[in-house]
């Protein structure tokens, strides 16, 4: 664990108690199922038992006669969004899709998917009235794997999708939605200088974020307006889709976000809120709904399995010449898988020549895929990492060594047209090779596996305001639901800036009609991005405070200093005055022009890499195929640990989450395409007794493009683990495994084969 | 949706006729960790609930003839804290606190294990290998039914209408003797067995195995008795080729299906892998 | 002058152009060039792409002066979670 | 129908409430009660987010029926601090940064106290299989197994 050293900052870098640490540890806390109003309804969603099926009729007319249900809706109830013209290029934001996704209009699209809901007076009516609803399908063939599902006789979901660029009118129908593609260099000319080609295919299965608290939300409306509480990662970006999906103004819709029990991506899509809207339009009354687990299983986005061909070429010294990679991605029953992001980072720890990288967006009977944590680059880097493995074996070089020869550094540009500024990847090698867990000795089936990850953050809107109260205390208002400590690390910053108590400083999380918009908390953008808002809200009401000290010692503004949470005399003036604290001039704020404050509205820019190697040990039973982890050690790059515990706790978070992945965690459809495991037990997260303590080793190259260096930290732990644990089974039982999860089955199969 | 009605009656007799009485719509709620998740996703649909839990026998551990008489829903966790039944049959006493989380141990019972009729229940296997038999309370009086011969399939039981096990009696343990239960999960806790094994023998002065009975989960539609892995394993002394013999009757006693937590192949073959391990452990508690 | 590139998938909007010379002072205008010579490229430029202006990348940010830059390459935007 | 009336000790406090026979506890403290620190993760005993102890035993609050608890004794999150003391694992937990998002983290909390007070000098390994129920999504577990080796010590020492 690092140490206190840091004197450079009071906050910054220091670990502080979370503002709303004692709410929730005492149970306090308010999540999205956690709000009772007085004649609340309890809504329940009929859903799909079909992957995929025409809706002939639906007749809720049993549903709406049964005492105490208030309200029944079917797609018939929510306006019908137009298609939107396309291409639609690589941001897809289709609402059509997202309202059919929502309530399923003239097909259903996957298990689990939406026909119908209501509302009434308890969970038992509620559950008895989705009974009561006939729904006529024709069940169509349906395809679940996205390979099969490019095949030209494979059943069409969308009868009007073409591959984006094929002309509409002409082009057939297909799975496909597009073939985004990125290139350097020339990667045939590099393959043509290599001394080694290595190619391999590896495929990865469809995999949840597992997030512990279902979706739920609670809904009122009236003509006044709406009002809706939910668990979300935006409640701002909530608030825009729900205006979109009904058909109502922005303003009318006032969105307050919970708690929220994680999300990791998964709760940034809606899902029930419109709905939930609607149901208490028509009731007049309030309606709360909660999904189930396995409503959250079938329904909510999982991340796309994958089917990936990666092709590395290098010279015998281990410079890599080229470097391509092919990946055909899961994006469930509508388009949209991560496959701009997987091309952004796959190859781009490294510093090349030549690439090339491209990949197909396929729709399947699946749920529509959701963001996941570094959505879209574990499945690609799984292969990555395994090729270049592969080929330090094969050339005879050291692991971390080939990789520190093709390291990227300050200047390298990668793939998608980013040169970068100071990155600590080659420095995180070396911290590596030299940490005792690199040459500890392993015993017999024991094996040891490396692998590097890529992210960088996002930037995006931010609003922050800074009120600083007649006793010089603040009050911290932004938009981001924290879902990790960020409150700390924005708190954090302000006392910093303002140099007053962390202690003085409450952050409080807005809801949609107190505070400018603000993106989502996603894209591990919240430190760098809303921190920055934070910051400058901070700046703003210093502005504000040394003004007025300068007016009451009649002097000019520029006369004033902020040092140390005091108004300072400077230049000519020093000593003519007593310093002033912010509580002093807080104090007279009511006698000389008004409340202290400061607020930001920006668009945070300035991306910045974030890279990470994760460093693993496992036994592996050679009898049973079962896996162990013994030892587990994340280096990364984080830019400036403004809250160093909760730095800590992104890494090893991910690196379980990247754990599970590898080993336990996957969807699994029978022959009908229903999913069979929509339950935590049979969908294998890691349990406390599967893993050794995550042990961390944070690089700290700040970001120039931050006031205090922030890095995203959030998703890059989550690309590693799973090409380092496959690497580590591999090294203890001496054979390759390309097919996530590695789970014990397959090993055991693979070392019976192999004639153990 | 009708009304579920909730009884607790505080004897035996009352309840069987609470049982025999709802004509098949009623249900026995011992710890509840199977019943409340399948009433959950109407798996199964009962108007009468029957809690067994106010009656006394069902709630005790009592030794009785040199054996134990182990209440039908009596939690896991009170079976491990029973130092004496833990010493004498380990095995049972291992699987049954295998069942699920530590919460899941504050509920779950033998009884409720055995009467939910799971082929891959953790706690059958080790009570068959023990020879574990079962007192079924029922309209017509009582019975004592061997363990193995409770479940008949998934999901279903050879108990007649109206009768409930209310105890499981768990035998003096000879001397010499040892018994343990292995089962394979992917994780480390909380998942169903793929497959489970359990061992219970016996040995001689000279460690010569006199006795075995080896019970096998999750690999069939009910967990079995496997006598000729027993008969693998009588006369031995746990030696190589003995261990071969067991690994090759399980495996061959197996008929599994392929599912979302095991192909054929994969049980077949650990169900080999166990066997030998739990023969080893009961052969070291029996050496004891 | 600043020399646009177009890596990867911005190809399949520019047909297969891989470069071009622009004049403009900031990237609103930029794109509004863009999409006069790439009429493929006008409707997913704002939406679709970043710009990275000298290896810095900048999102949604059309305001932005690029009076000096020398290379400025469309970046598909992606999403995080 | 009828629903069912409870006596029960909640918390300590002698606590009444009407239940249908197919509310679980977990229901019972929710949505009857309002008591919303005892979270639902899953509803069928997998995740431990409902964890409360009855007579001292931990347990899925998810898994039992309301109708069972009639003449128990329940403790839940909000019986643990005592007024504004929080307990030192509620301590720990703050100081040691062992919850992200929170929402398992009443569950833990009950399950690790429930720990302590059976074995106050556990191993790791016996505390990250007490709580193996206890899924926890965030943290990697590393700080919560720290957490609460930190406190045992502490409360041992105290």
């Amino acid at each position: 664990m690092p140490d206190e050293v840091n004197t450079e900052f009071k906050w910054v870098g220091k670990r502080n108690p979370r503002p709303d640490g004692v709410d929730k540890v005492t149970g306090r806390a308010k999540y999205g199922a956690d709000l009772y109003l007085p004649g609340m309804l309890v809504g329940k969603t009929l859903r799909s038992p079909h992957a995929h099926a025409r809706i002939k009729s639906i007749d809720t007319s049993k549903a709406k006669a049964l005492a105490g249900v208030k309200a029944v809706v079917t797609s018939a109830d929510f306006p019908a969004i137009p298609k939107p013209p396309g291409p639609h290029g690589p941001m897809i934001s289709d609402f059509r899709d997202n309202s059919m996704n929502m309530m399923a209009r003239d097909k259903v699209l996957y298990d689990g998917h939406p026909v119908a809901a209501v509302a009434a007076t308890s969970e038992k009516i509620a559950r008895q009235a989705l009974k009561l609803i006939e729904v006529d399908y024709e069940v169509l063939p349906h395809v679940i794997d996205p390979v099969e599902a490019m095949k030209p006789d494979a059943p069409i979901l969308h009868d009007d999708q073409v591959t984006e660029g094929e002309d509409e009118k002409t082009a057939k129908p297909s799975n496909v939605y597009r073939i985004p593609r990125a290139q350097k260099g020339d990667v045939e000319k590099g393959f043509a200088e290599a001394d080694l080609v290595i190619e391999r295919e590896f495929t990865t299965k469809a995999v949840h974020q597992g997030y512990i608290e279902p979706h739920a939300c609670v809904a009122q409306a009236s003509d006044d307006g709406v009002e809706l509480f939910c668990s979300t990662q935006g409640q701002y970006v909530d608030r825009g889709s729900c205006a979109k999906l009904l058909g109502l103004d922005i303003s009318k819709i006032r969105v307050t976000s919970s708690e929220i029990g994680g999300g990791f991506g998964g709760k940034i899509p809606i899902y029930s809120e419109p709905v939930a809207i609607r149901l208490a339009q028509l009731a007049r009354r309030p309606v709360k709904m909660v999904m189930s687990r396995d409503e959250v299983f079938r329904a909510t986005g999982p991340t796309s399995g994958a089917h990936v061909r990666i092709k590395i070429g290098a010279k015998k010294d281990g410079t890599i010449t080229a470097a391509e990679g092919e990946m055909t991605y899961q994006a469930g029953a509508f388009k949209g898988a991560s496959i701009g992001a997987a091309m952004n980072c796959m190859f781009s720890p490294y510093d090349l020549e030549n690439i090339h990288v491209w990949g197909y967006d396929v729709c399947v009977n699946r749920p529509k895929v959701a963001a996941y944590r570094a959505p879209g680059v574990p499945m690609a880097a799984f292969g990555v990492e395994g090729v270049i493995n592969e080929l330090a074996d094969e050339l005879g070089i050291d692991r971390v060594d080939l990789r520190l020869i093709n390291a990227a550094k300050e200047g390298t540009q990668n793939v998608m047209g980013m040169k970068y500024g100071p990155i600590g990847f080659q420095e995180m090698l070396e911290k590596m090779k030299a940490h005792p867990h690199y040459n500890a000795p392993l015993g017999e089936n024991q094996g040891r596996g490396l692998a590097a990850g890529y992210w960088l953050h996002a930037g995006g809107m931010s609003c922050a305001s800074v009120n600083v109260s007649d006793d010089g205390t603040v009050t911290l208002i932004e938009g981001n639901p924290d879902i990790g400590g960020s409150r700390a690390s924005m708190a954090a910053m302000v006392a910093e800036e303002l140099g007053i108590d962390y202690n003085k400083v409450r952050p409080i999380i807005s809801d949609t009609s107190s505070l400018g918009f603000t993106f989502l908390t996603a894209g591990s953008r919240v430190t760098f991005a809303t921190g920055m808002a934070c910051v400058l809200a901070a700046r703003n009401a210093i502005k504000v405070a040394c003004d007025r000290a300068a007016q009451m010692w009649g002097v000019s503004e520029e006369e004033v200093v902020w040092e140390d949470g005091h108004a300072r005399p400077a230049g000519a003036n020093v000593g003519d005055h007593e310093p002033m604290s912010l509580a002093e001039i807080a104090a007279k704020a009511p006698m000389t022009g008004g409340p202290i404050a400061g607020h930001a509205e920006i668009n945070a820019t300035g991306q910045g890499p974030a890279t990470g190697a994760h460093l693993v040990d496992v036994e592996v039973d050679r009898e049973s195929g079962h896996v162990k982890v013994l030892r587990y050690t994340v280096f990364q790059d984080v830019g400036r640990a403004i809250s160093p515990d909760y730095v800590e706790g992104q890494l090893q978070g991910g690196a379980v989450q990247g754990i599970g992945w590898a080993l336990n965690e996957e969807y699994i459809y029978d022959d009908k395409g229903r999913l069979e495991n929509p339950g935590f037990l049979d969908y294998r997260v890691p349990v406390a007794s599967d893993v050794p303590m995550i042990d961390v080793c944070m690089i700290e190259v700040p970001n120039p493009n931050h006031p205090y260096g922030v890095r995203g930290v959030g998703e890059t732990p989550i690309v590693p683990p799973q090409a380092a644990v496959a690497n580590a089974v591999e090294n203890a039982v001496g054979l390759r495994f390309r097919d996530l999860p590695v789970s014990p089955p397959k090993i055991r199969k693979a070392i019976k084969d192999a004639g153990g | 949706m009708a009304d579920i009605q909730y009884q607790a009656p505080e004897d035996l007799a009352a309840a069987s006729a609470l049982l025999a009485g709802a004509g098949g719509k009623a249900r026995i709620l011992a710890g509840g960790t199977d019943l409340l998740v399948q009433m959950k996703f109407d798996v199964v649909e009962p108007t009468l609930l029957i809690d067994i839990k106010n009656i006394a026998e069902t709630r005790t551990i009592a030794e009785e003839d040199g054996g134990f008489r182990v209440g039908a829903a009596v939690p896991g966790a009170e079976l491990g804290e029973d130092a004496a039944l833990a010493a004498a049959w380990p095995g049972v006493v291992e699987a049954a606190e295998l069942i699920g989380s530590t919460q899941v141990q504050g509920r779950a019972s033998l009884g409720g294990n055995l009467c939910n009729a799971s082929p891959a229940a953790d706690s059958v296997p080790a009570m068959i290998a023990a020879g574990a038999v079962a007192r079924v309370i029922g309209p017509d009086g009582q019975r004592d039914v061997a363990v193995e011969d409770i479940a008949t399939g998934p999901g279903k039981t050879s108990l007649a209408s109206g009768e409930i096990v209310a105890s499981i009696f768990l035998p003096k343990r000879p001397a010499n003797s040892g018994d343990a239960y292995l089962r394979f999960i992917p994780r480390t806790e909380m998942d169903i067995a793929v497959v489970g094994v359990g061992i219970s023998l016996s040995l001689d002065g000279d460690g010569v195995c006199t006795a075995a009975r080896v019970g096998l989960g999750a690999v069939a539609p009910t967990a079995l008795l496997v006598d000729a892995a027993a008969d693998a394993l009588i006369g031995s002394k746990l030696d190589e080729a003995a261990m071969d013999n067991l690994a090759a009757a399980v495996s061959a006693a197996c008929s599994p299906i392929d599912d979302k937590r095991g192909t054929v192949e994969f049980r077949t073959d650990i169900a080999g892998v166990l066997a030998r391990r739990v023969a080893s452990i009961a052969f070291t508690r029996a050496g004891k | 002058m600043a020399r646009v590139v177009f890596m990867g998938e911005v190809r399949q909007y520019t047909g297969d152009d891989d470069a071009v010379e622009i004049d403009a002072p900031n990237v609103l205008q930029l794109f509004k060039k863009l999409g006069a010579l790439y009429p493929r490229l006008a409707p997913v430029l704002e939406t679709g792409f970043a710009v990275a202006i000298d290896g810095e990348v900048m999102e949604d940010a059309l305001l932005q002066r690029i009076d000096d830059a020398k290379e400025i390459v469309l970046v598909p935007k992606m999403e995080g979670g | 129908m009828a629903k069912t009336h409870v006596t029960t000790t909640i918390n300590g406090d002698e606590t009444e409430f009407l239940c249908e026979t197919e509310q679980t506890l977990l229901d019972v403290l929710r949505d009857e009660l309002h008591m919303t620190g005892t979270k639902e993760g899953c509803g069928t005993g997998d995740c431990g987010a409902c964890s409360v102890t009855m007579d001292g035993r931990l347990i899925c609050s998810c898994l039992v029926l309301g109708v069972e608890t009639h003449g128990h004794k329940i403790e839940t999150i909000e019986g643990m601090a005592d007024g504004d003391a929080l307990h030192p694992l509620q301590r720990n937990f703050i100081d040691m940064a062992a919850l992200q998002c929170g929402i398992c983290t009443p569950g833990v909390l009950v399950a690790a106290k429930n720990l302590l007070e059976k074995n106050p000098d556990p191993s790791e390994t016996e505390v990250r299989f007490w709580l193996a129920g206890n899924l926890c999504r965030c943290t990697g577990y590393d700080k919560i197994i720290r957490a609460v080796m930190e406190t045992a010590a502490e409360m041992r020492g105290a």
